[in-house]
């Protein structure tokens, strides 16, 4: 494995992305619905918007991520990159973690907007923001390894769009709990440790990014 | 004599589809074959089972030295690869595509200068998005990140297609050369007759086997 | 017995569930081994079963 | 062992059944009214939980069968990507189809224990419950997965990654809930007090037998049923090879045909 060529991999999706603009012409502007769909189904009440707060961001999150992943997955689709790619000397574990680190990217800065968004709307304050600043690292590395490795599962057959989401979303549920606690310790919201949740961030961290770098080999192979 | 492919009675399915029934088929180092038959006669799977992507069902394959029952991924960054897509990436532009794919087969700048050059590309469509070329453009840049990887065995599905009369040149050009230069190359053609190819060997696939081998250049090997 | 309705549910649906679905596999069973030839039906391994497949 | 599930059907060869699972038939026939007798008659009701203690009998060895089986089926898949033998994979599929079958029950089950008990249908505090429920929908998604058209070999591989995970996904979720809330309403262990009744202690240990004797059941049927439909689906292999290679004599006269299968790529 090469760091180089998983940064060069990185550095073309990023690039693909700033020419396409998918994330920031369209993504983007699907996250400020969801936060303005928010307030209108609890009904503009601020407390209520203000207590659920940390768990309507990272739902929202969970939703912009199911949507990066399979754009993430398509770039390579559309004219058989992925094929190409094996007939190169790169190591997968490289184009594992070059795929993730790009979406890593992509998604910490629709969560950076998101959050001074949903500052703003829901009026929270933030009391620990370097909490705040490690849990969302660490759980967008859980989401971005795992989404990728379940990218290139549901990559190659037909029904993608709607099996990513089924396959996904019950296995990184526990991020979202474990972020939504962290964010909710940080406004103040909640009476939990939120230190204590950045370790099970970092356990599912580590595991997706070792798991996906052992295990994408296989499933680029014949997928 | 040096067999780069050495295929015997091999036979691949896709999915329950046996795309190739038994293919026998022999290639020595620096010959160039063209490989023609009808729609569906499993051309391009072939391509695909000598790159190493496909798994062998039945019988032997040998590519480049290595058992492709044992092992297919050892022989794959010698493969040079053109199907019917190209691999590029739509919102990139030729240059970076091609750099790109110079970086992952470990080419020098200035393997990746010529290679643009000599495929026509330099100039105003080196900063040309691959989405707003035309099929010929395509299929120029597609080659041109072929050429950086200096793979040993071409394998290149219809690399006329949608050429003009330049591209035709430049391609044969290139598959003499790389022929020249100790590569093999086996390509695929629906129509071998028409162009002036640069192979003296003809192979006729139909129904997933070989069905008639001919070498103009030596004595033909007849049906094997 | 107190909870009475709670209880007949509970099993019922306890019992009645893996009921069908055996009843399901069972059917999928038959159907299958159908279109398989006898031969190929790998759990008749023992050698009186094998005679007996000739004989027939 | 592998000889074990794949043994003699008696010369019947239309069903998935043989000697040994008509024993265990037999044995589910017998044994499940008995269970009823004990579980509603026999056994004395608890203290607190009054007669709702008598669902116990069966959601407690329902949820432990439900975990042995996704363990089979991580099992069955490790196994698969090591040896890449079909046995292994048809039996980690068999296992998790009843583990999810097992996984439903336990949910509802356990729910309709909880009305009366909890008086609450659902207890989103609770640590087990919601573990539960994540593991049920991660296999639903590994069930859905294994429908997807692929080759037997992609299939079965991807089967295995996404079963592996799944299965290490449960102590995370377990420990993130249990953080979650902090607090569960679950009973501990009843088991280990030590001064249950002999015929509650009973009852349990029966349910549990009973439950074993059905998984067992439903896995040489199910695995069967898996084994049986590999073979159906390669059945066709020979007579494809003969036909395609006919569409060869089929083309030598004239050049120009087409086939129907289109440009293969």
């Amino acid at each position: 494995m090469e760091f180089r060529d998983a940064w060069s991999i990185a550095l073309k999706d990023l690039r693909i992305e700033l020419r396409s603009r998918i994330l920031m012409n369209q993504i983007a502007p699907y996250t400020l619905l969801i936060v303005v769909l928010f307030g209108f189904a609890l009904d503009a009440n601020t407390q209520t918007l203000r207590d659920t707060g940390p768990g309507l961001f990272w739902v929202a999150v969970l939703l912009i991520a199911l949507l990066a992943i399979q754009r993430a997955v398509k770039i390579e689709e559309d004219d058989a990159a992925r094929e190409r790619m094996l007939l190169t000397p790169v190591h997968s574990p490289s184009v594992f973690l070059g795929k993730s680190i790009a979406l890593f990217i992509q998604l910490f800065a629709l969560e950076i907007l998101l959050f001074f968004v949903m500052l703003a709307l829901f009026d929270l304050s933030v009391e620990d923001p370097l909490l705040i600043f490690l849990s969302a690292v660490l759980a967008t590395i859980g989401i971005a390894s795992s989404g990728t490795l379940y990218g290139v599962i549901a990559a190659g057959v037909g029904v993608r769009e709607t099996l990513l989401p089924i396959l996904l979303l019950p296995v990184i549920a526990p991020i979202a709990i474990g972020a939504t606690r962290a964010f909710g310790d940080s406004f103040g919201r909640v009476d939990a440790d939120g230190w204590a949740w950045l370790g099970l961030l970092s356990v599912f961290a580590v595991v997706y990014t070792v798991l996906g770098m052992l295990a994408y080999g296989q499933l680029v192979e014949d997928a | 004599m040096n067999d780069v492919i050495d295929l015997r009675e091999a036979v691949v399915t896709l999915g329950k589809f046996p795309a190739l029934t038994g293919v026998t088929l022999k290639v020595t180092q620096g010959e160039i074959v063209t490989v023609c038959g009808p729609n569906g006669a499993g051309k391009s799977t072939l391509l695909n089972l000598c790159a190493g992507l496909l798994p062998v069902r039945e019988g032997s394959a040998y590519v480049l030295g290595e058992n492709l029952r044992e092992n297919r991924r050892a022989i794959r960054q010698d493969i040079g690869l053109l199907g019917h897509k190209s691999g590029l990436y739509d919102d990139l532009t030729v240059e970076e595509n091609v750099t790109f794919w110079g970086s992952m087969v470990r080419a020098g700048n200035d393997e990746i200068a010529e290679a643009i050059k000599f495929m026509g590309l330099d100039g105003r469509l080196r900063k040309v998005l691959v989405r707003q070329l035309s099929a010929g453009q395509r299929r120029r840049a597609s080659f041109a990140s072929l050429v950086v990887q200096r793979p040993s065995l071409w394998l290149l599905d219809e690399p006329h297609a949608a050429l003009d009369t330049d591209g035709r040149d430049l391609v044969d050009g290139l598959i003499q050369e790389a022929a020249a230069s100790g590569a093999t190359v086996l390509l695929v053609s629906h129509a071998p007759k028409e162009l002036s190819s640069p192979s003296g060997r003809f192979v006729t696939l139909a129904g997933g086997r070989v069905t008639s081998d001919i070498n103009n250049e030596g004595s033909g090997d007849g049906v094997s | 017995m107190s909870h009475l309705g709670y209880l007949v549910a509970g099993w019922a649906i306890g019992i009645g569930v893996p009921f069908i679905y055996a009843i399901l596999v069972l059917r999928r069973g038959r159907k299958l081994s159908e279109k398989v030839p006898f031969a190929r039906q790998r759990w008749i391994s023992s050698s009186e079963d094998q005679a007996r497949i000739k004989d027939e | 062992m592998k000889i074990k599930l794949l043994e003699s059907n008696d010369g019947r060869p239309n069903a998935t059944s043989s000697r040994s699972t008509r024993f265990l038939g037999i044995c589910l026939v017998l044994g499940i009214p008995v269970l009823i007798l004990f579980a509603f008659v026999f056994s004395p009701k608890d203290d607190t939980m009054e007669d709702a203690v008598r669902l116990l009998y069966i959601h407690v060895p329902v949820a432990i069968f439900s975990y042995i089986a996704f363990g089979v089926t991580a099992m069955g898949s490790i196994f698969y990507l090591w040896k890449q033998s079909r046995w292994w994979d048809t039996t980690a599929h068999a296992s998790a189809e009843i583990g999810v079958i097992f996984c439903g029950l336990t949910l509802v089950t356990g729910s309709i224990w909880g009305r009366p008990t909890w008086n609450t249908w659902w207890e989103w505090g609770d640590v087990r419950l919601v573990t539960t429920l994540v593991m049920f929908l991660i296999f639903i998604g590994y069930l859905a997965l294994r429908q997807v058209p692929a080759s037997p070999h992609v299939r079965a591989k991807r089967a295995a990654i996404v079963g592996i995970i799944g299965t290490i996904n449960i102590p995370i979720v377990n420990r993130s809930v249990e953080w979650w809330e902090n607090s569960t309403l679950h009973q501990q262990s009843s088991l280990t007090d030590g001064n249950l009744e002999d015929l509650t202690l009973f009852t349990w240990f029966l349910g549990t037998l009973i439950l074993a004797i059905a998984y067992v059941w439903l896995m040489i049927h199910r695995f069967r049923v898996g084994w049986l439909s590999t073979e159906y689906e390669s059945l066709g292999y020979g007579a494809a090879i003969e036909e395609r290679k006919a569409e060869a004599d089929l083309h030598a006269g004239t050049r120009s045909g087409t086939t129907e299968e289109g440009e293969v790529e």
